[in-house]
């Protein structure tokens, strides 16, 4: 696109950036028209955010410079983008959530030494907005009183009561409904007409060829193309984003699904804070199949996978196992679970699969360290795990191949490798497994999903949890849709198809008659 | 009777002022985000510096200002600690105490050979009990004037400055600019940053404010509650603030009644000392001396209320991990 | 992939040394500052403290009271706990020892008497810590405040006690009586005199060799068990001690009732070795050293060990120092102590980071070829 | 060659008063002699005794230790050092190698209490001790005998700092236990609190009030509040010690110094003199020379552990 008659709205040359070994940008070069939407895709790593809270002045580039209509700008804080006219709507909200709507947006243009007058004027001045763009919003409520969706909406107001020109969208629709995800987009559209410019990161391609005009796409840190929306579609931009062709399905035989090993109850958790987080969830998890649990994240799949790995104890209802009732009387936790052969790749693994101070050896026991293979009396076999270890690096592949390297120091996809193999490797008979390829090159995913259903076909039952759901499609023989914490609905994998599942996780399945579809 | 608890009032009023200007000043930290447990050590060291400049320039204002200066740098070290360097906010707290402890002995012998103390002060080195107008003729009105005469009146201006910067407290913190900000960079500092205001910036003026109260709270122990500096004169101090500070849940007027509570204990127990019930036998003073801390372990324990600070206490702000 | 490494001296030594350095240069300007010569100071510290068998007998009789409270305050910070309260542990772990020891030294041998106080030590440490640790474990309150809180109430504890109870009618002061010579910790120069090694009489004591025994229990406990595994894991990644199965509050209940004992082992050496009867404050300092210690030993007994005796011999020196030039008071050592967690504690990034940095880029250079 | 030594307590030698008496005969004696004292101050119960014993391992002879709390401490490191002489000052300890020095303290008091009597107004005295010991007893017993001889109808009200050593360093309670006795009446307040004084003469001073110093003379410290000293001539006392010492005259065993050899008095000088009227002077001297001649018992607490016989 060589549009050079009217400056673009904003540019990148060659900006790059590194976080200690992790080059997250490199030479990134970017041009935005005014009043356009401009998608930019990539995975989970890629380097989106980075990019985008550089332009935001978030992070400072470590070379490179930025235009804005134009003028070169030296952005080296928030403040300074702000007066730029950019504004930015996080991936992970940037909220006061102890404050009010109204202290929220004022929040760095207060206005005056003393509130008084800002919040006064902030009042008339959101009313208007909220009008304009149909933003409607109490701006009384206290923030962390209101749904995500609503959240998202006090970011933006944030960002356009700052009066932005430019405003980015960090994977707005990850918290979103496809139905929220229409009516953000409708806003998006409305605001285009105002000659705002927008920048739209996602890896769902299916929004990006839906509403953009332009599409930039990233990979391991670069970019590595840009096209006009029109001009392209969602294998070439696949298969762009990941290097190499895709392959959306995986290759199994149909499942020969055997009896219960594991059925939960009505099971409901309440959180700290007394909120039901998992409401009456009954499932029936048979040997020899995969059961998907397919719902946009944060609707009580992970409330689901620490209930039944037994990480939080259940509120209410009955899990039968191995034999086993547990209930809120009996509870068993995680490593008891263990004993009882079950183990559980955990959704995000820094935050739980792994140590990432230990040396990969010590990671590679975790939740086993107990186990008599590993320990004598009092003290633990160092080389036993040691070895075990190497072997099992060489199994599946991971590099560097060094039990004694810190666990930090692998890369996302080699320490996802190293979890699964714990867990696998000790030949459970039920194996709770979420977001499995988060975050994992395209190579580590096919082999980690065949490594899945072999499984299945040796016998054991697999409960899969993840948000994609090319992968749940893929994978699954039968498939939960959870929506705000409860099952809301269940089918054969035969049957599913992306517009079925996004009603069923918008819970508004029964809207389907009205033809209401993205 | 009813003189006694006048007179027990007037001391709670004494004894409670360092522990409110103390906690006041834990509070401007700790809702900005930083942990402060060197309340003590700057006690103590704008007490050795109110001193010393008071008994060299003779002037107590002037000891006022070496006060507050000493126990500033004092935060600005802190701040360095923890805002520039993300150092563990206990940790330099610790050290801080630590070296104002050792410090102020060694230079208070050095420069007046005294074993460590100062001179001790006299008339305009000292800030003086003001009276109050009217204080004697209000003298005979029965209770109020007993009241305004030997409770209000007859204390020196640091113990007013003291109760006059709650409401201010309470005004910076919940109805200006900088207390909307400060509140804010302590419980999300994220979200502060990126409304494009420094976090660094907030929280170094936060500790700031830290510094001058406790500056304040130290002069008053030397230069106007005490003649002079002792080694440890802080006694702890500013550790019992700090348990003002939680047991008041970090809210200026709560905090207030905190300190005061624990000013009335501590002239009780003093008074207490030796002190024989018929039938009981000696006062336990021992207890009344750490009812303090047991009732804010008490409340930290959740069992009379429940004390929860700012989210992002104690944590250091980081951008970038590696 | 980038495994930038940095070699292991950096962390273990060449940080160290320049914090405690550092520290050194401050406290000696301060020395000069007070018009006295820092080199002298640091002569007669030296001497003092290693000079002669009985200034080195008073170094290892110190540093045994540091190795006790950093062992106890590194324990805590490897299950990420901060136990600000060795202070009031060890305080209350002395009148454990002294207990025993005014209840058996009439009726029992010393090889009786020994193993108790070194349990009741342990137990009343260990219970001091308890408390603060249950309410953070099932109550979630913050256990540094609480544990500074205990300090307070510790040492009106044992002052209530003294006065009303313990304090000996026929001595003035606030002791309790001394105890029969059977309930003493051995004097290691009593100890070794019968084998013609002569080190001097210090208040050297058997304690120290006892101190020597928790380093390397507390280094194969964190290293070589799986409690160790359990609370190392804890220390760094809570939430994947959740998902390990690990009951997590009770480890930082264990966790910090060892912590507890180890600073009550302060008592064996003060109360058992040395004072031979229970006074009040004998534990002042030691418990707040601790954790200067800790740090300076980057939390590893070893370390503890090495630091340890540095801060002995800053305490055995500066009393001598004291003792020779009286315009230097001990408090000197107390700056210096502060300085060591002021630049190996709060400060430990100002070089870490770059020193760190210097060598990543060093190595990926290195591989960029 | 005689290396003499001295451990203050733990108010250290600056406290205005016990300890700084001591200090004034340390240095006089160095004036005097050229000798140099090694002095050594504790900053804890604990570094007593390692003082002493550093002491007593380097040779120093003799060692006087000062003040009954480090009583336990002295004879323990005596009965080790059985050839170094100790001279402990405020307390009793039966070795052959250790000199103990005790004051009257009863009968100084005795007298700083007749003319607490003679000055108040509002008929109230107060007395404010350091910690409830035998010691203080011997004061505050002495206090209101004396007080009862001039006016027996006179109200004493007694306090106590603390239970522990540092109720000797605390002049924060200090004026705050004056203060309270002030707001009860008391005009004149006897302080035997050592460098707890401080705080209570000050707020004499802020109250108007009259206080009486104790151990060294402090009159000097507030002209025109400190009404006298009840001065415990511990200076002479060290001073001797190392005298005799050098002269190898000393001896260990008991010396009790009373009214009559000087070792306890009240304090007249330029900073009280307007305070005390000739006819009190007077009136002071006849009851001191009727203590010395016996006409007047002052009773001793140590005696029988209580006020009167
Ligand atoms: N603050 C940080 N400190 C260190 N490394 C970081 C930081 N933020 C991101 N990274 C690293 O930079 C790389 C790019 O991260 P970034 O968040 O930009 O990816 P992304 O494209 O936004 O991924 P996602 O789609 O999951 O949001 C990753 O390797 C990540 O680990
Ligand atoms: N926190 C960290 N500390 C040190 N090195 C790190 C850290 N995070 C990542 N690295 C290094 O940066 C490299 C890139 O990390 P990243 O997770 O982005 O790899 P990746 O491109 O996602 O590879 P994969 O596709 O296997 O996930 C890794 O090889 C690792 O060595
Ligand atoms: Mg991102
Ligand atoms: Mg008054």
């Amino acid at each position: 696109m060589t549009n050079t008659t009217t400056p673009y709205a904003i540019e990148l040359r060659d900006i790059s950036k590194r976080f200690g070994a992790v080059q997250a940008n490199k030479d990134i070069c970017l041009q935005v028209p005014k009043g356009t939407i401009h998608g930019i895709i990539g995975e989970n790593g890629a380097g989106k955010s980075t990019l985008m809270s550089i332009i935001y002045g978030f992070y400072e580039a470590d070379s490179g410079h930025i235009e804005v209509d134009g003028e070169i700008v030296n952005i080296r804080n928030s403040q300074e983008a702000i007066k730029a006219g950019i504004g930015m709507v996080h991936q992970h909200f940037m909220l006061v959530e102890n404050f009010t709507v109204l202290e929220n947006v004022i929040l760095g243009a207060e206005g005056g030494a003393v509130l008084r007058k800002g919040i006064h004027d902030a009042r008339t001045e959101l009313t208007r907005l909220a009008k304009e763009y149909s933003l409607d919003i109490d701006v009384d409520m206290v923030v962390e009183d209101l749904p995500v969706g609503l959240q998202q909406r006090v970011e933006i107001l944030k960002a356009l009561y700052r009066g932005a020109r430019i405003l980015i969208l960090d994977e707005p629709t990850g918290v979103l409904t496809p139905q929220e995800a229409d009516h953000l987009f409708r806003i998006l559209y409305s605001l285009k007409e105002q000659g705002v410019t927008v920048l739209l990161i996602t890896h769902k391609l299916r929004e990006i060829l839906a509403s953009t005009d332009n599409v930039s796409v990233m990979r391991q840190g670069e970019m590595v193309a840009h096209r006009e929306t029109a001009q392209t579609n969602k294998e070439e931009l696949a298969e762009l984003m990941v290097g190499k062709k895709v392959r959306l399905t995986v290759n199994k035989g149909d499942a020969t699904p055997g009896d219960t090993l594991l059925s939960a109850k009505n099971v409901s958790q309440f959180d700290a804070q007394g909120v039901k987080r998992l409401k009456n969830v009954s499932l029936e998890l048979r040997s020899g199949e995969i059961l998907g649990i397919a719902g946009v994240s944060g609707n009580g799949q992970s409330e689901l996978l620490n209930v039944l790995s037994g990480i939080t104890e259940m509120s209410e209802g009955e899990i039968h196992f191995a034999g086993a009732t547990i209930n809120a009387n009996s509870p068993k936790n995680a490593s008891q679970m263990r004993d009882m052969k079950m183990a559980h790749v955990p959704e995000d693994r820094h935050k739980m699969g792994l140590v990432t101070g230990f040396e990969a050896y010590e990671a590679a026991v975790l939740g086993y360290h107990n186990s008599d293979v590993y320990n004598g009396k009092v003290f633990m076999h160092r080389k036993v795990m040691v070895d075990e270890c190497k072997d099992r690096m060489a199994a599946w592949d991971v590099r560097p191949p060094n039990p004694h390297l810190k666990t930090a120091n692998f890369s996302g996809g080699n320490q996802q490798k190293i979890v699964i193999a714990r867990e696998v490797e000790q030949n459970p008979d039920v194996l709770l497994i979420g977001q499995p390829t988060r975050g994992v090159d395209i190579g580590a995913i096919e082999n980690i999903h065949e490594q899945i259903v072999s499984l299945r076909d040796t016998g054991k039952a697999i409960l899969l949890v993840s948000v994609e759901l090319d992968e749940i499609m893929a994978l699954s023989d039968r498939i939960l849709v959870m929506f705000d914490g409860a099952v809301v609905g269940e089918l054969d994998a035969k049957d599913a198809n992306e517009r079925v599942l996004g009603l069923m996780m918008a819970n508004a399945y029964s809207d389907d008659e009205q033809g209401e579809s993205a | 009777m009813y003189d006694t608890l006048i007179q027990m009032l007037d001391a709670t009023m004494r004894v409670s002022t360092p522990l409110i200007l103390a906690a006041l000043a834990g509070l401007y930290s700790e809702r900005a985000g930083i942990v402060d447990i060197s309340l003590e050590g700057k006690i103590l060291g704008s007490a050795f510096a109110a001193a010393a400049a008071s008994a060299v320039f003779g002037s107590a204002w002037v000891g006022l200002i070496f006060g507050i200066m000493a126990s500033v740098m004092l935060a600005l070290i802190h701040g360095f600690a923890c805002i520039t360097h993300r150092g563990d906010h206990i940790v330099s707290g610790v050290a801080i105490n630590t070296i104002v402890a050792g410090m102020t002995v060694t230079l208070g012998l050095h420069w007046f050979n005294l074993g460590g103390q100062t001179p001790a002060l006299t008339g305009n080195e000292r800030f003086l009990d003001i009276t109050l107008p009217f204080a004697h003729a209000m003298q005979n009105v029965p209770v109020i004037g007993q009241i305004y005469t030997h409770l209000l009146s007859g204390h020196n201006i640091l113990v007013y400055l003291a109760f006059f910067m709650v409401p201010v407290t309470y005004w910076v913190i919940y109805k200006t600019r900088f207390g909307l900000r400060l509140r804010a960079v302590g419980e999300n500092p994220q979200a502060v940053d990126t409304a494009g205001i420094s976090v660094t910036w907030i929280r170094y003026r936060a500790v700031i404010v830290c510094g001058i109260l406790c500056g304040v709270a130290g002069a008053y122990l030397s230069t106007a509650h005490n003649a002079g500096f002792l080694k440890d004169m802080s006694a702890g101090k500013g550790y019992m603030a700090l348990a003002a500070l939680i047991f008041g849940k970090w809210r200026p007027v709560p905090v207030m009644f905190a300190c005061l509570l624990f000013g009335f204990l501590d002239a009780v127990a003093v008074r207490l000392q030796g002190f024989v019930i018929p039938g009981l036998g000696e006062v336990p003073v021992q207890a009344i001396e750490s009812l303090p801390y047991v009732l804010t372990v008490l409340l930290l324990a959740g069992f009379i209320g429940k004390a929860i600070g700012p989210k992002a206490v104690g944590r250091p702000y980081v951008k970038e991990r590696a | 992939m980038s495994q930038a490494k940095v070699p292991v001296w950096v962390n273990l030594a060449l940080i160290p040394l320049l914090n405690i350095s550092l520290a050194f240069l401050i406290s000696g300007l301060v020395i000069y500052a007070i018009g006295q010569d820092p080199f002298e100071a640091a002569g007669y510290m030296l001497y003092g403290a290693f000079g002669y068998n009985e200034g080195i007998g008073y170094t290892l009789y110190y540093a045994t009271n540091f190795i006790f409270t950093g062992l106890a305050v590194s324990v805590a910070f490897k299950a990420g706990l901060f136990n600000i309260g060795g202070e009031g542990q060890a305080y209350i772990g002395g009148l454990g020892v002294g207990l025993v020891c005014l209840a058996l030294d009439h009726t029992m041998p010393f090889y009786v008497i020994a193993p108790l106080a070194i349990i009741g030590a342990a137990v009343f440490g260990a219970a001091w810590a308890y408390i603060p640790a249950y309410l953070q474990a099932k109550r979630g309150s913050h256990i540094v405040i609480t544990t500074i809180m205990f300090n307070f109430i510790a040492s009106s504890l044992m002052v209530y006690l003294m006065v009303n109870w313990l304090k000996s009618p026929d001595s003035l002061s606030l002791n309790s009586r001394t105890f029969e010579e059977n309930a003493w910790m051995p004097y290691l120069h009593s100890l070794l005199m019968p084998l013609g090694i002569d080190i001097g009489d210090s208040p050297l004591n058997g304690a120290f060799i006892w101190a020597l025994l928790c380093c390397v229990g507390v280094w194969l406990l964190i290293w070589h068990t799986r409690w160790g595994y359990q609370l190392r894991t804890l220390g760094t990644n809570p939430t994947a001690a959740k998902y390990a199965g690990i009951d997590t509050s009770k480890v930082t209940i264990w966790v910090m009732m060892i912590s507890g004992a180890l600073a009550g082992f302060v008592g064996l050496n003060e109360i058992m070795g040395v004072n031979h009867s229970l006074l009040l404050n004998f534990a002042a300092g030691y418990g707040f050293a601790g954790i200067a210690v800790a740090l300076m030993g980057r939390n590893h007994p070893f370390g503890i060990l090495l630091a340890a005796i540095l801060f002995g011999a800053l305490y055995q020196g500066g009393a001598e120092v004291a003792f020779d030039m009286p315009e230097i008071t001990p408090d000197i050592v107390v700056v210096i102590q502060g300085l060591v967690i002021l630049f190996s504690g709060a400060l430990e990034h100002m070089f870490k980071d770059r020193i760190e940095g210097f060598f990543i880029r060093r190595a990926t250079a290195a591989q960029g070829k | 060659d005689d290396k003499p030594a001295v451990v203050y307590d733990q108010a250290g030698k600056f406290d205005k008063s016990f300890n700084e008496g001591v200090y004034n005969g340390v240095k006089k004696y160095t004036a005097d002699t050229g000798q140099k004292i090694r002095e050594f101050e504790p900053k804890n119960e604990a570094q007593v005794e390692q003082g002493l014993r550093r002491l007593a391992k380097r040779g120093y002879s003799p060692i006087v230790a000062v003040g009954y709390s480090m009583s336990a401490a002295t004879e323990k490191v005596a009965k080790d050092f059985p050839n170094i002489h100790f001279s402990i000052i405020d307390s009793v300890i039966d070795l052959p190698n250790v000199q103990s020095i005790v004051f009257k303290e009863q009968e100084g008091s005795f007298l700083v209490g007749a003319l607490a009597a003679m000055k108040t107004k509002t008929n109230t005295v107060g007395f404010i001790g350091a910690m409830d010991v035998p010691l203080i007893r011997k004061f505050s017993c002495g206090y209101k005998q004396g007080v009862k001889y001039i006016a027996p109808n006179d109200k004493v009200i007694v306090n106590m700092v603390g239970s522990t050593g540092a109720a000797f360093t605390d002049p924060t309670k200090g004026s705050e236990l004056a203060k309270s006795q002030f707001s009860q009446g008391v005009d004149v307040v006897f302080a035997a609190a050592g460098g707890t004084g401080i705080g209570i003469y000050q707020a004499a001073a802020d109250a108007g009030k009259y206080a009486i110093g104790v151990d060294s003379n402090q009159n000097y410290l507030h002209p025109g509040v400190m009404l006298t000293s009840m001065v415990k001539r511990v200076d002479q006392a060290a001073y001797n010690t190392y005298k005799t010492a050098a002269e190898g005259t000393w001896k260990p065993g008991l010396i009790t110094l009373g009214l009559a050899d000087n070792g306890v008095s009240w304090a007249l000088d330029k900073y009280n003199e307007k305070q005390v009227t000739p006819e009190m002077v007077a009136k002071m001297k006849t009851i001191r020379a009727d203590i010395i001649s016996g006409k007047i018992q002052v009773h001793d607490y140590s005696k029988n552990g209580s006020c009167n016989d």
